[in-house]
């Protein structure tokens, strides 16, 4: 039964389109103790850097209405103590691996990626949220300039599949799409988590050390999914669609509004075991259905 | 999902709730809870404040939109709980032992108190506990104690004879456990404090709740919520 | 007790800077009869247009996660009649009326504000989120060019305060702020509702008829809260925080953040006395202050 | 906030929800409620099945997400409820009355045919329900109705014999209440009907709610729930 969760991205065959986010799932080592997580399509990696980071000081989460910000800091081990320490761990899994990069500067995005396509990996995903120091802060993924030049630099470098994780406080996301798209990316993942802030009105002060912090949850699931209907619908590339996935009902609405595989985040955090849950609530789902693959659904809707 | 057996008032804005069902847990750990609520979206740590046969039972205290949430949380209503988590207070110690709590720390200390009588390596166990004010809690201590010192408003750490003791649990503001550490390396007691944080996933894969210790970047869902105190208060 | 809560927007004097938001409270009517509304620091329109609009046929509301999205297309009475039958009753009460205006040509913008202008109101919002069918249906603020266009002209004709209403979709927020400043705004309010997406999984369509639709509520806060900190930083005129508002706790943040005054929306359907609740609240709140005037908290995070 | 004094599951999904408190209504009329869930944010249009002394009653059905939630509420749980709402049906009928309900459209027709009970002027008052399946509330009609009519599956509007009447109340699905709606006009029938629709605000500001009619834009909630069956079915 199971069969007809099959999906494909790119060359990749995923057991089914859930694929977890990358931050919200560690290396898999964490939710492998609490079930099954073969069971998944893939898994992104957590966020690495070509060196190892310690993250942000202060508060690194807060609770808004239905989600939450984060200000993590891509705290990681960098990209070697990975290579040693846990890729092994990721690559003995039976499903899709995918390594989450990001960078301050071209040059850490090109090293990290040359680095880690060495490996083999199955897929990169390339994190164009992180503000480039050079640019005065502003993150990559902003600007269709910046963008093009960190994708077109590591396209040169990856020889694995490349996917292009969009931000959506792009200035304009179906430009940027585009960008990628004929910079050679081979997909794209949308959303990244949204710039936002909160005040610690007790004290008058921020909550975040660092300003601003990213909102994921199901509170940006209604615009991720009007962004991932509108990139779908106007690029030829495949479209992972990312935000505030809870239930199979939301994975259908981002099938439908044409995303290939689905990735979820901070769900994890509400429910550990809701990637089990919502594979098990599709497989219900589609043996109900007068379909044979989850794939028919894909892009239904205009 | 799991059934709410009682959600007791205490003084204070104290409350004990239980939760029915079959649990287990080593003293230190804790568990992810939650109520269905517009104004809940995460998970909520709470320690484990005793194991029942037919329930787990929490000590909290409402200090936000959270706790406010289970406040209102009455007998039979659903709660979503998740664990246990973390790495508890270790068993295997030796002589006389303290256990230091304040405020809502003093949560881990009734549970950890029954786990360690089954230590019979130990000489004796003194509990210290500070609060604002008088409650009810308190007394539950008596029946495995050897010695109870309750202080109100001040500081509980003033009252601790460190002479006296091989081994000292802690839990409570990070100060607290700081003074404590300090007399601690004075008197050479082996010293374990029970850390809080802000917390997404509770298991180690959102990074949230990361502390620098003396050997590096630690997590306290994950690597704690109990370390050493000395590998938290250290000079670099 | 209630005068510390006064605070002055350009040269009106609010009872409280507790503003209901366009769209969500009518003409005032309905709720007027459910609670004394002059208690409130002012209230906006319902978005008016030159000429009667039916609105938008099929599903119209749907509900999101701590939010909703509408797609009501400004149904309205058009101008004329407004100013018969309506105007005279907002202008009758004892707190500031706002009249917000859309259009869907430069030439419907200006008709309309320079007739309501003649009736001397106390402000007009112009809503620059209506999609300009000249321009292939792209809203107004989306882009520099037409936010410019639509406020050098409107200005020209408008004699009372005129307020820009921003949409958080805009490509460059920041920029978008500083040309209404320059073309002679005399403030700025933000944000109108985040463009999103819904798909009813049931019968594979797309729920609205429109397509997309526009998210408000408390989902949307943190994000709006964002926007408003940043643009209350960056231009000198006042800015009116919107977004989320559900609590005394989250017009504190508006303000903290920097808005003047803030609009609710949303909430008054969640709780139709909202707005009476949240004033009683803040004079509570003061009351435990160590200040005299709300004023004293505006914009203090930096 | 007020409490629930019951929430009885019936047969096939639906639910009798009794609030505590004082409450009056006009018949037809609705409240819109709300409990406190992840899964809820907006309140919920629901007719007036019942007033007692003591509280108000709703007979639900669950469909969809909001109506699980209320499905899930519990003796002495918290609820939001805010009413009474919108334009009832007419109390100063005359002749012979036949309220005709279908599927959940059935809720408002209880209290409406307690109150027309009042209305000495009424000859007589015959019940048609229709409904998928056999239920427990609809012996409920027995007392109050000179004639009840229930059909199972298939339409109910194939049943009523509508040479009887000089007046119908009807609610449910908008095509069986363009049936009756078309027979009505055929007999000379003045007809009622009540009206659902996706709603926010409950009070005509939001224009959630539209529906056009003869008479131009309306909204259900404040022009409606009710209105004369001529203005909702016509020909252009
Ligand atoms: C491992 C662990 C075990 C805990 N055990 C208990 C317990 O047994 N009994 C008990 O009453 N409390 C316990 N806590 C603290 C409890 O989790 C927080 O009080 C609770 O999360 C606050 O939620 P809130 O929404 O009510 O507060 P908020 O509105 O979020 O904040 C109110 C106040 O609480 C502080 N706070 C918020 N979240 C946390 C957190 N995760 N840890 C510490 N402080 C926080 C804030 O800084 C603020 O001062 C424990 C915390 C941890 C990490
Ligand atoms: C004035 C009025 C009075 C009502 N009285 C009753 C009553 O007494 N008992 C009762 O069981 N129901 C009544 N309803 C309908 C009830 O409000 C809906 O069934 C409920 O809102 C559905 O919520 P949901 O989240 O469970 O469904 P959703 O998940 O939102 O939708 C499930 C199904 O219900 C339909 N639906 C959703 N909202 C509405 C709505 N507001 N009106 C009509 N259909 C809707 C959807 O189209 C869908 O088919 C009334 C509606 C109105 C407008
Ligand atoms: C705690 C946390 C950490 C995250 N870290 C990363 C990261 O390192 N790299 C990245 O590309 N995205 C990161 N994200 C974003 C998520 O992968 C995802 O895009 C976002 O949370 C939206 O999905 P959701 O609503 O399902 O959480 C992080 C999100 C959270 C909540
Ligand atoms: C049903 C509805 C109708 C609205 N109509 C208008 C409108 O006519 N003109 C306008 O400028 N904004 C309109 N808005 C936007 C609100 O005024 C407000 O900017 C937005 O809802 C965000 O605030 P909130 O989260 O408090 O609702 C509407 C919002 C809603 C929910
Ligand atoms: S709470 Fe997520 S890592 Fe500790
Ligand atoms: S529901 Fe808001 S106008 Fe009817």
């Amino acid at each position: 039964m199971s069969r007809s969760l099959e999906v494909q991205f790119l060359n990749m065959i995923l057991k089914n389109p859930i694929i977890m986010a990358s931050g919200t799932f560690g290396f898999g080592r964490e939710y492998a103790e609490i079930y099954d997580i073969e069971k998944l399509g893939g898994l992104v990696s957590k966020g690495l850097t070509m060196n190892p980071r310690k993250g942000n000081p202060g508060i690194r989460v807060w609770e808004t209405a239905s989600g939450m910000m984060n200000s993590i800091g891509l705290e990681n081990p960098g990209i070697d103590a990975f290579i040693q320490k846990e890729l092994p761990f990721m690559k003995s899994l039976n499903l899709k691996h995918i390594i989450n990069i990001s960078g301050s500067s071209l040059e850490e995005y090109i090293q990290a990626c040359e680095k880690i396509s060495n490996e083999n990996v199955d897929m990169i995903e390339l994190n164009i949220s992180c503000p480039n120091i050079k640019d005065g802060g502003i993150p990559f993924g902003i600007k269709q300039s910046t963008t093009r030049k960190v994708v077109k630099e590591t396209r040169k470098v990856v020889k694995v599949p490349l996917m292009v994780k969009l931000s959506p406080d792009a200035e304009n996301l179906l430009k940027i799409a585009h960008v990628c798209e004929e910079e050679g990316a081979d997909a794209v993942s949308l959303v990244n988590t949204f710039k936002s802030f909160a005040i610690d009105i007790e004290n008058k002060v921020k909550v975040f050390e660092n300003t601003y912090a990213g909102l994921s949850g199901p509170c940006i699931k209604p615009i991720a999914l009007r962004m991932v209907h509108e990139v779908s619908k106007s690029i030829q590339i495949p479209v992972m669609g990312i935000g505030g996935i809870m239930t199979y009902q939301d994975v259908l609405e981002y099938l439908m509004a044409g995303a290939r595989a689905v990735q979820i985040g901070t769900a994890n955090f509400i429910n550990p075991k809701v990637g089990e849950m919502i594979i098990h609530d599709l497989e219900k789902y589609i043996s109900n259905q007068p379909i044979e693959n989850i794939s028919e659904i894909i892009g239904i809707v205009d | 999902m799991a059934i709410i057996s009682f959600n007791q008032p205490l003084k204070n804005d104290f409350f004990l709730l239980k939760i029915s069902g079959k649990y287990k847990a080593d003293m230190g750990q804790f568990f992810m809870i939650r109520k269905d609520s517009q104004s809940m979206f995460l998970n909520r740590p709470m320690s484990v404040y005793d194991i029942k046969k037919d329930g787990i039972i929490f000590l909290y205290q409402v200090v936000g939109k959270g706790t406010s949430v289970l406040a209102s949380c009455k007998k039979g209503d659903e709660i979503s709980i998740y664990g246990p988590y973390g790495h508890g207070f270790p068993l295997n110690v030796k002589g006389s032992i303290a256990l230091v709590g304040g405020g809502t720390g003093i949560a881990p200390l009734f549970y950890a108190l029954k786990q360690l009588r089954k230590n019979k390596k130990l000489k004796f166990i003194h509990v210290y506990l500070g609060l604002q004010k008088k409650n009810e809690f308190e007394s539950n201590f008596n029946d495995y104690t050897d010695s109870l010192i309750v202080h109100y408003g001040g500081f509980i750490t003033d009252y601790i004879q460190y002479e006296k003791y091989n081994v000292i649990f802690s839990c409570g503001p990070l100060k607290m456990l700081e003074k404590i550490d300090r007399q601690a390396k004075n008197h050479g007691i082996e010293h374990y404090v029970s850390l809080e944080g802000r917390m997404a996933c509770g298991i180690g894969a959102c990074l949230a709740c990361a502390i620098q210790t003396k050997n590096g970047n630690k997590h306290i869902c994950k690597d704690g919520p109990v370390f050493k105190g000395e590998e938290i208060f250290y000079y670099e």
